[in-house]
């Protein structure tokens, strides 16, 4: 077959793929309404002190975006979020792979892990202002310190797992370290990185608003304790639901692309041979 | 002492901080200071930076926390108490007027071994009650959270501290007169009790201001800033509307009405240390009899007081 | 040189010189020790006792599995060796495909990930990237069972030539005599627990003499060999 | 080779593992030497009203062990984590599988889990204590809730990258689907249950004293509120001690052990063929 | 019946039957379906156009990669099958371990986890955990490609015991036309590019009778016919 056919092939697959994901998508829709009615149900039990319908909430947010008040929050609370979470993906993505590399990193490593995954982030607080202040720093350490474990953890593990042969056939075509990181090592660590790179997503997105709750006087936390003391349900939960809109958005713009992206070759390679 | 460049005043968000506010809004201190900023602290983590790193000059706080930071320390004085009566009960029955009137029943209690919790348990004591069999405590961990299971009807007694009390009774419609049937009262007064169980004055020092680093060594300043604490905390109290106004523009966690109903209710007063110290020296002893974690593990010395 | 697994002996007094240019074939029985002893020729193992010493600049080897990376497409495993050289992409791109068609693999199959390849198609891929290099030591790991006899006849030719062209020695193990009579230089023969050499044979007509009578009747002569026939545990010819 | 000498084979390659892990257990402990340098450093610093010494803390948490006091708060916190640890572990890995296995079901899945994982407990509180009251329930929802979706994730992964080829040989021999979980999905998906599952354990260790914090009377997080609120940093300090020591004896006495096991295969499997 | 892959047709006009009991070898050029074929019958896969008829019961398949489950050692990769068939474990395992042994695994190589297995012995292990099932129809993809001549012709001898035992049926891949010849009853030759059959032959000598000599001179005359040498891509041989 020509060249010109394997490109066209390769067209053909990728519109089958993106045609799956799209109909999927639906799937994706169903289950948030899903959770939606859920909601519903709940508030309409407790009445509206307790939880307001999603009705309500997206009414107060509806407004809360209208009147320009809401932007400036959300994106500082994003930026926030996402330079956490960006800063533990690359630290915590490189030293997992070296941890992996060497069984004593990792065995060093470890423990350290462990103390920094367990540690409650309110006993990094007090140090945190103190290095960094009242502005982004604060909640940026605090979202890095949580989501750093999860993804070297994540990194470390997929980096051990590779399969020798492969790395056998590396080391007899004399690949340079570099090669073998982006051409060995990475892809087969990747399919490690992703479930660590969803949970520390998410995670990312509830410390920083604990961060933002406790230190800070801007962002979606700090709006979240002004509406909560104000007993203000509805406010609290169109806060809540602009979080987690954000969130989904990042994850379903960057992440998950990337990761059909990346493991594209899992698809392609899973019918028989 | 030349002007200072800058004088940072801060407080946590409750009554004590209504003048603090007010000074920093109508320039009260322009003549000690080129400027003059407000910065509020929400937890004990916040705090314990502002007595280390010299962020604040002046600190408003509860008297039990400036003894403890002092025994731990830090070079303060403690230059006024001007609260002298924010702890209500708040209830949804309106029959209750003493503490005996609550036993057995569910209080929800906003932080454990606090301040709060140590005057019940004492006045309770002194009743011949005790507050771990006799009543059931709820503890929570913030006035927030004892107001949001208020206001939801999962308890039906609360110990609050203004502004909480405003904020809660506001939320409800409750106060001051609604049309309809409040549904929450302000009942118990802690500072009445205080007075009818231990045979003194109706108010207990809860809360003042201190002075920090340079500024607990500079008692001209702390002298302006007393003038003007008391300035404003006047001003105020005759006119709650505004004062509220000011205040929720800064912090935003309270309501302008909630502001001003709560200068209306709570006793406010700036008493120069000195004039305060036996009272407050009998209260500080009090809970450390009952509990000397609560100040520090012991009754702070002399320099803790201004002159 | 000796070798062992934990503590299980794999290879024993082993001596084994491969020369420039020289094409060296190895054969004896499964589990004997061949791929092992390619390892250590590789470099992938170190011996547990002894030494190898290498002259040899660029090395390649066929692994008895294809071994592709199953994220890269057919073409690009094939250039692995060449991106490791810092070839540029379309200089290495070229040469892979145009070494790929000469195995029979087309443009299709070239953008396929592996696992969508047949497994003869694996083989020639791997069989490719370790070609691509044009290494002056390839080991070839039963490079050719996986194929039909036609592919079979045609990149035998294919070694023929990549070896004159390049001067690469070769060290292959094989388990089909006729293949290792038609390519060898030299026939080392291995017995198994513990591998050691147990007969050598060198083969003195010259490659393109070698024609499909004279490997049959070589074969069938190599065959009735006792130490072959001990080696791979034939049953002993009646006395004739 | 005779079956006695496979056996003994077997009792040689053990206790090599097992000395070379004892070995690399120095390794671990010297890693926490440094921490603690670190921490010592930082204290000596700061001045013990930011940070005591790890000495004064360690010391604080001797007396508190010492009058007895320490032990139940340490036992309730550690049920409560293990608890909702357990749980999340148990339903996440389940029905992470099930997501893994069926597309459909992890399209639906994925928001809904993307949801959870980003929605701060703080929206959860006040329904937990509705549902649960002030008992073990809210503290063990919490972390229920806040370590499913990272299971979650990682079984999900797990199961999608299993190799089709093995999948095949399991349904050529008809393997019934409980035979398929066991011995063919189940030991490949360890390998992405073990990091999650780590990083599940560290965070149902933060997340139950953040809860204690917020709502109950008991357990370490209520010691550590009431230390905060007296500003007695050494005993905050000893509390987190103990936290965290609990949480290594339990990864290091429990996790480890199981994950070597399990694992073992790799380390067999690792050289060249 | 027809196949395809996302839009490349793989198998087209396939009609082939195999009776119970009945050994069948397919052979052709690398990459022309034959694998495809077998997974076809084994209902791995469905048909793209057309559909597969089976009265057999069990069926077992040899894949062309050995496929072990590598967390399980060897002895329990044989004795999967068994273990799906609720076999208690110490029955299982005798099996499993007296097939091993006759296929020349030994304890040592039975207690390995697969990565540390030769090629061959994977390879054997995948072949005794097809047998032990004792199926009644056989799929082999290459069963033999990795073995030495000895082995060979062991498992040849233990094939036809097998097959004479439990009356399986076979279907095999094959790449070594002597191997078709010596174990097959029927031989398809198929083409690729899509993969057709193009020729049948049946060999009517019992299995018994057919010595080394009969299938050398089977083979060099087979190789001779047009069509094979055409499927094979083999040059057309001199007129005679
Ligand atoms: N990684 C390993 N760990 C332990 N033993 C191993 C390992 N690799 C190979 N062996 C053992 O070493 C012996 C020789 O293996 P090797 O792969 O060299 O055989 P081979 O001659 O290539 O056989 P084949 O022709 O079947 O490929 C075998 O008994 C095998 O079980
Ligand atoms: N999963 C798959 N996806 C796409 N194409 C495939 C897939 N599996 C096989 N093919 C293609 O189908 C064709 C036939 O493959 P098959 O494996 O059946 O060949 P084969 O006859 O077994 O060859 P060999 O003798 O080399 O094993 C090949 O062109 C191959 O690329
Ligand atoms: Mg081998
Ligand atoms: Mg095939």
């Amino acid at each position: 077959m020509s060249r010109q056919a394997g490109r066209a092939q390769r067209v053909v697959e990728a519109l089958a793929a993106s045609g799956h994901y799209l109909w999927r998508g639906w799937g994706s829709l169903a289950s948030l309404c899903l959770f939606l009615a859920a909601w519903e149900e709940t508030a309409q039990a407790f009445g509206p002190l307790i939880l307001p319908t999603p009705m309500a909430a997206f009414a107060t947010l509806g407004g809360l975006l209208d009147d320009g008040g809401a932007w400036p929050e959300i994106a500082v609370t994003a930026r926030r979020a996402l330079a956490g979470f960006a800063l533990s993906l690359g630290v915590g993505s490189l030293l997992g792979l070296a941890a992996g590399v060497s069984m004593t990193a990792s065995m060093m490593a470890r423990p350290i892990i462990t103390v920094l995954a367990g540690m409650p982030p309110i006993a990094w607080l007090i140090l945190a202002l103190l290095w960094f202040g009242a502005g982004d720093g604060t909640p940026v350490f605090t979202v890095f310190i949580a989501c750093f474990p999860i993804v070297f953890v994540g990194a470390m593990q997929g980096t051990r797992t590779l399969d020798g042969q492969l790395r056998e056939v590396a080391q007899m075509f004399g690949l340079s370290p570099w090669l073998k990181l982006t051409d060995v090592y990475l892809p087969h660590v990747v399919s490690y990185l992703f479930p660590a790179w969803i949970a520390a997503l998410g995670m990312s997105w509830k410390i920083v608003v604990m961060a933002e709750l406790l230190s800070t006087e801007d962002g979606i936390g700090a709006a979240l304790a002004v509406s909560r003391s104000h007993l203000d349900t509805a406010a609290s939960m169109a806060w809540i639901v602009a979080l987690v809109g954000t969130l989904l958005a990042i994850e379903y713009l960057l992440l998950e692309p990337l990761k059909r992206r990346v493991e594209s070759w899992r698809e392609f390679a899973s019918s028989s041979n | 002492a030349g002007k200072l460049p800058l004088l940072v005043l801060s407080g946590p968000p409750a009554s004590v901080s209504t003048p603090l506010i007010h000074m920093v809004e109508t320039g009260a201190l322009q003549a000690v200071a080129d400027k003059v900023e407000f910065r509020p602290w929400k937890d004990p983590d916040q705090l314990r930076l502002m007595a280390l790193g010299k962020q604040a000059d002046f600190v408003a706080m509860p008297t039990n926390v400036a003894a403890n930071l002092h025994n731990r320390g830090v070079p303060l004085r403690l230059i006024n108490v001007s609260t002298w009566g924010v702890l209500w009960m708040v209830s949804r029955d309106a029959g209750a007027k003493t503490l005996a009137d609550f036993r057995g029943k569910e209080i929800a209690m906003p932080f454990r071994a606090d301040m709060p919790d140590i005057v019940f348990e004492l006045l309770a004591r002194r009743q011949g009650l005790d507050a771990k069999k006799d009543f059931k405590l709820r503890y929570v961990a913030s006035p927030l959270d004892a107001m949001q299971l208020l206001v939801t009807r999962r308890v039906d007694h609360a110990l609050l501290a203004e502004p909480a009390v405003s904020m809660a009774l506001r939320k409800t419609q409750s106060f001051p007169l609604s049309l309809i049937a409040p549904d929450l009262h302000r009942s118990v007064d802690l500072q009445q009790e205080w007075g009818r169980l231990f045979k003194r004055e109706t108010r207990i020092p809860q809360a003042g201001i201190v002075a920090l680093g340079a500024a607990a060594a500079d008692p001209a300043l702390q002298a302006a800033v007393l003038a003007a604490y008391a300035r404003s905390l006047a001003w105020c109290q005759q006119n709650p509307l505004q004062c509220g106004a000011m205040v929720a523009k800064r912090i935003d966690l309270l309501s302008p009405e909630a502001v001003a109903d709560s200068l209306a209710v709570s006793q406010m007063r700036s008493l120069p240390t000195a004039e305060a110290r036996a009272e407050l020296e009998f209260f500080l002893g009090q809970l450390h009899a009952a509990n000397p974690a609560l100040i520090g593990g012991k009754l702070p010395g002399p320099a803790f007081y201004a002159r | 040189m000796h070798h062992r697994f934990g503590y299980q002996r794999v290879l024993e007094d082993i001596d084994l010189c491969v020369q420039a240019g020289q094409a060296v074939a190895l054969v004896g029985p499964s589990g004997c020790g061949k791929s092992t002893l390619l390892n250590l020729a590789a470099g992938l193992l170190s011996p547990w006792e002894g030494r190898i010493d290498s002259s040899f600049g660029q090395a390649a080897m066929m692994f008895q599995q294809p071994r592709l990376l199953p994220w890269k497409r057919t073409l690009d495993n094939i250039a692995l060796g060449l991106k490791a050289r810092r070839t540029p992409i379309a200089e290495r791109q070229t040469r892979a495909r145009q070494l790929a068609h000469r195995m029979g693999l087309d443009d299709d199959a070239l953008d396929k990930f592996p696992a969508a390849l047949s497994g003869g198609m694996q083989s020639r891929a791997a069989l490719a990237r370790a070609f691509a290099v044009s290494p002056d030591l390839l080991l070839l790991d039963e490079a050719f069972a996986a194929l039909d006899i036609g592919l079979k006849s045609e990149l035998y030719g294919l070694l023929a030539r990549e070896r004159a062209a390049a001067g690469s020695a070769v060290l292959m193990i094989t388990h089909d005599l006729m293949e290792a009579l038609r390519l060898a230089d030299r026939i080392l023969v291995m017995s198994g627990s513990p591998g050691r050499i147990v007969a050598q044979h060198r083969v003195a007509t010259p490659v393109g003499e070698r024609d499909d009578a004279w490997v049959f009747a070589r074969t069938a002569e190599f065959i009735r060999w006792p130490d072959i026939r001990a080696a791979f545990a034939l049953p002993p010819l009646a006395a004739t």
